[in-house]
């Protein structure tokens, strides 16, 4: 063989232990079952205002579009092709918190501190017409909203061989 | 140096040397440039990639063999190209594993390494619409290099990943911060983390210093800049495998985390904008599967009606490009020519027809590998066949 | 664009965009560069090659794979690199042929191409003497691309090359107006017209716009700029075949004509001035042989008393560069770690003692191939262990 | 077969014929057999004229070294190492005429007329103690004067395989 075996099955010992602390600073994310949700919360009427100030420029008044993208979802008859949104498409709504926070805005990417990414989470899930202007989100309420367009999701069939998927 | 030279030699700002005339004459009468630090291209080689906001095409027609020169290894990005000094970065493996560890660039270099040439691939690269679209245009995010770096599973048995992970996060130190996740089977099987490319370190655009290379899947999930790997039981759901890089398909579905590059070919020679003359022609192009080895490459040159074996150089490798030939005499009557590849498991490339058929006329812009032809016409011309893409 | 970036992206004479840094923050809160029409080296990587007056030796000890990066390739120039128009470079062929024919580049660019990767070493490749050399210095003249061109057996056809013909003038179009002398066998067997090197145009530096490529053998017949070929019943007994290139053996004789590039290989990890840790250390390097494809490398930790087989990466190419790998655990003790290949042949490469044994003591500087030995040290060091070239 | 016959039976056609004119300009190739000297002659005394323009900055008084090398054998005792010249090493004296033409003076490659080029190979042979002051070299007498040092070339006898050569 070219290879030999024990390339694959020695244990080398390189690299360092990393402490909590050390994770903690970069882990991020944020998942399905809420699980990287951090404290506080966000209403609507607040991200509002955080919106405005700094995603309008992109992203249009109201979400509705831009150089960013429209994040809205929109229901003008003129618009012929409806571009993907949050609405229409986004399967998980803990997305959009995760997103935010590590990318946006795209010129100041993680500016926010998580009490506007809460506030903005829920503006972008009122905006879209699927939550109350009232309602609170935070890190047990997020992970609970359904999206519409959950159940559209189907895992990839593609196998190769002769059919075409 | 003792030689005198009848060309200037400039010191670009990162030491290339650069080669300009200053006279024709005849070169054998002019002493010429010293050997240099780093090479030149020639001025009078123009090829470029064609960049927008978001991406830059690799010049396909202007390329030989199945090696892409560093430098035109197609781009794309989410967040541009970050500026990392190696110094500074580190890989964090954590999550279900026993025990998260570190690693800095010079220690991924301590580890046991592998090399392999393989193509990667933007899942979003088709282009179509018009004549007058070149290869770059059509089908410029796809590039290959030879990727050298230490296998995944290699750390992974170092940190001890658990029975109960099943997905693992991969996290790029781009403005972006790109995530995606990845099943870790893939992790065991073929990913590795690539510090090296064509023999150099990897190129900024492709992830300096270091990136995940996932032979064969969608470019984006192979995360550029990689910073951190999270062990979990579940996908992260992340932006780019929900929002994006998830294709429409039949009956309102939408397909997600199709990884794997379906089998595709495209003739690079003839193509627009160039034009031919009657006589011997070497059609030439490139082909490949994400799903293994490219066992036929057939071109027809009378519209599909017929199909020849076109000629394959070897080495042909896994998920990787391979070059075809095919030598033809154009009699000088219109006509359309095109390729089609199949792969190692059996699947040929469909036309465009046919995956509308497969997939709904409302399908996605993802994962789009139709068959591409070009028309010939009767004074040489060469012009794209364009999809109607929404009859 | 609508990327603000805080990293400047300046242009370079020949258009390609450069990364540089204005401040050190974090990147993952610093919107990145735009892709660029033309990628770039990241900043903090400093390899280059190590030129002279007549040559620039490829920085072996940096290189990943077995590819070697276009602009890195090893240079050896007799009378400087000309500055080429392609519009105005013509190759003629003529002498004891049916037809003689001049070709353009477009002309040999229409004909049927190959591409292959292999290695090209100048056969004056051997420097030694002291304990503070590297790879670069000791064996710096060795590349390796994937080359494309037209095979010369094609052109031979063309022009109807007559029995008569035995050898064949190549000649370049440099200030040198480099010659050799070329057995016709070696033109039919798998010479080729080379103009693509690693995907592009072959560089300034390499033979732009073309050159001869001769698998295999010593670089300098593989003559550069290449604009005339002539076909003859004798060899032309030019300067570089006779005053150089040709080498000292016993008895007072001299070896000319000695094409073939005898196997040999070199750790270029670790090597000088690297240092090594006690521990697991995967020793690399870089094996070849002109006569055909690498079958095994043997690495020595122990001075050469045994030898254990080390990886080879696939794909193994007839009369290519391979990358070997060989996994070690480091004790702390001092030693000497050596390697040595063995071609299809059946020939090993010898120690630097054989070769003066076989050749004399007088031999030449040309196709030297010996075992190359690196001392470790207590601490760590790494040192060349020289050979003694006069005795 | 990954690649087809075709390929290396058919007849293209490209490429156009060259006219012996057009060869003319760049066969300057010059053989052992003589074949490619011009017309011409040159002397020792003429081409020590030259030399000592044109080449002697390189090459050193005599032609006995420089940065261009050696061109002349010398018996200096000092030199321990013995340079490899025309005189002790050089197998055929029509590569003298075929190379100085083609890439002599290096910074004016090209330069010399047929005449200079006999000239400075007449001063070479004589200068290194191969023939007389007097005598003429041209297209005859050229091809027929014995190098020192031609009976040691043999060819290459290496062939791959178990054997070190
Ligand atoms: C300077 C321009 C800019 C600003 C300001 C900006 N964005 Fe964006 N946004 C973008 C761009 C560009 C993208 C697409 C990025 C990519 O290429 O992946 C994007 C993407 C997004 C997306 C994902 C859209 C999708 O369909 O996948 C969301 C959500 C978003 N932005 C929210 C915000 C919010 C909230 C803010 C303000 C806090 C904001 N953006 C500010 C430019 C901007
Ligand atoms: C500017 C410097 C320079 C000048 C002037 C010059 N030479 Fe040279 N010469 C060189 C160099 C450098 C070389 C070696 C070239 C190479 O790298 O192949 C050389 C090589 C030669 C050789 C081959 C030596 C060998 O052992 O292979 C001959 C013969 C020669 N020169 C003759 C001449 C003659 C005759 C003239 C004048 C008409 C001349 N040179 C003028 C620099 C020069
Ligand atoms: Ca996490
Ligand atoms: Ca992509
Ligand atoms: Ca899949
Ligand atoms: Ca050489
Ligand atoms: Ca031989
Ligand atoms: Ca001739
Ligand atoms: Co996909
Ligand atoms: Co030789």
């Amino acid at each position: 063989p070219l290879v030999s075996i024990q390339r694959d099955s020695t244990l080398y010992g390189f690299g360092r232990a990393v402490t909590q602390t050390e994770i903690d600073k970069i882990d991020i994310d944020v998942s399905p079952s809420g699980r990287g949700l951090p404290q506080g919360k966000g209403i609507a009427t607040e991200g509002k205002k955080i919106f405005e100030a700094k995603c309008v420029a992109c992203h249009g008044i109201g979400g509705t579009g831009g150089l960013g993208g429209a994040l809205v979802t929109t229901n003008d008859p003129k618009i012929k092709k409806k571009e993907k949104t949050i609405g229409n498409y986004w399967p998980y709504a803990t997305t959009i918190f995760d997103y935010v926070r590590r990318a946006m805005p795209f010129n100041q990417p993680g500016s926010l501190s998580n009490q506007e990414v809460y506030h903005l989470t829920a503006y972008l899930l009122h905006a879209n017409g699927i939550i109350d202007e009232k309602k609170t989100i935070d890190a047990q309420t997020l992970p609970k909203i359904e999206m519409p367009n959950h159940k559209a999701f189907v895992p990839d069939d593609r196998t190769g061989g002769p059919i075409i998927r | 140096g003792m030689l005198t030279t009848a060309v200037a030699i400039t010191q670009s700002a990162n030491g290339q040397a650069i080669q300009k005339g200053l006279n024709d004459e005849d070169p054998t009468k002019v002493t010429g440039t010293l050997p240099a630090e780093v090479g030149t291209r020639s001025p009078f080689v123009k090829s470029v990639k064609k960049p927008s906001d978001i991406s830059s095409r690799s010049p396909l027609q202007d390329f030989y063999g199945f090696i892409t020169p560093s430098d035109l290894h197609f781009e794309r990005h989410h967040g541009g190209i970050p500026l990392i000094d190696p110094q500074k970065h580190e890989l964090i493996i954590h999550g279900l594993v026993e025990k998260p560890l570190k690693f800095s660039l010079a220690d991924l270099k301590r580890f046991p390494s592998v090399s392999r040439i393989a193509f990667l691939e933007c899942s979003g690269n088709f282009r179509t619409g018009k004549e007058t679209m070149t290869p770059q245009e059509i089908a410029g995010l796809t590039s290959q290099s030879e990727w050298t770096g230490v296998k995944l599973s290699t750390l992974f048995r170092e940190v001890g990943v658990k029975p109960q992970a099943k997905w693992f996060l991969a996290e790029g130190g781009d403005s972006a911060v790109m995530t995606r996740s990845i099943p870790v089977a893939k992790g065991w099987e073929d990913a590795i983390i690539a510090y090296g490319q064509n023999g150099e370190p990897v190129r900024p655009e492709q992830g300096f210093p270091f990136r995940l290379f996932l032979p064969g899947w969608e470019g984006n999930a192979s995360v550029k800049w990689l910073r951190r790997i999270e062990l979990s039981d579940e996908p992260f759901m992340t932006r780019e495998e929900t929002s994006k890089y998830t294709e429409a398909i039949k009956d309102g579905k939408i397909r997600m985390f199709s990884f794997d590059i379906d089998a595709r070919s495209i003739i690079t020679f003839p193509s627009f904008p160039q034009s031919i003359e009657k006589g011997w022609i070497e059609i030439k192009g490139l082909a490949w599967s994400g799903r293994g080895k490219v066992v036929k490459v057939e071109v027809s040159t009378n519209a599909g009606k017929t199909w020849q074996i076109a000629d394959i150089q070897e080495p042909v490798l896994d998920k990787a490009h391979v070059r075809f030939r095919y030598l033809w005499k154009w009699n000088g009557e219109e006509t359309e020519i095109m390729s089609r590849v199949t792969d190692e498991t059996g699947y040929t490339q469909p036309t465009f027809q046919q995956l509308v058929e497969a997939r709904g006329s409302e399908m996605g812009g993802y994962h789009l590998n139709p068959i591409t032809a070009w028309q010939i016409k009767k004074d040489g011309r060469v012009l794209l066949k364009p999809e109607n893409l929404r009859s």
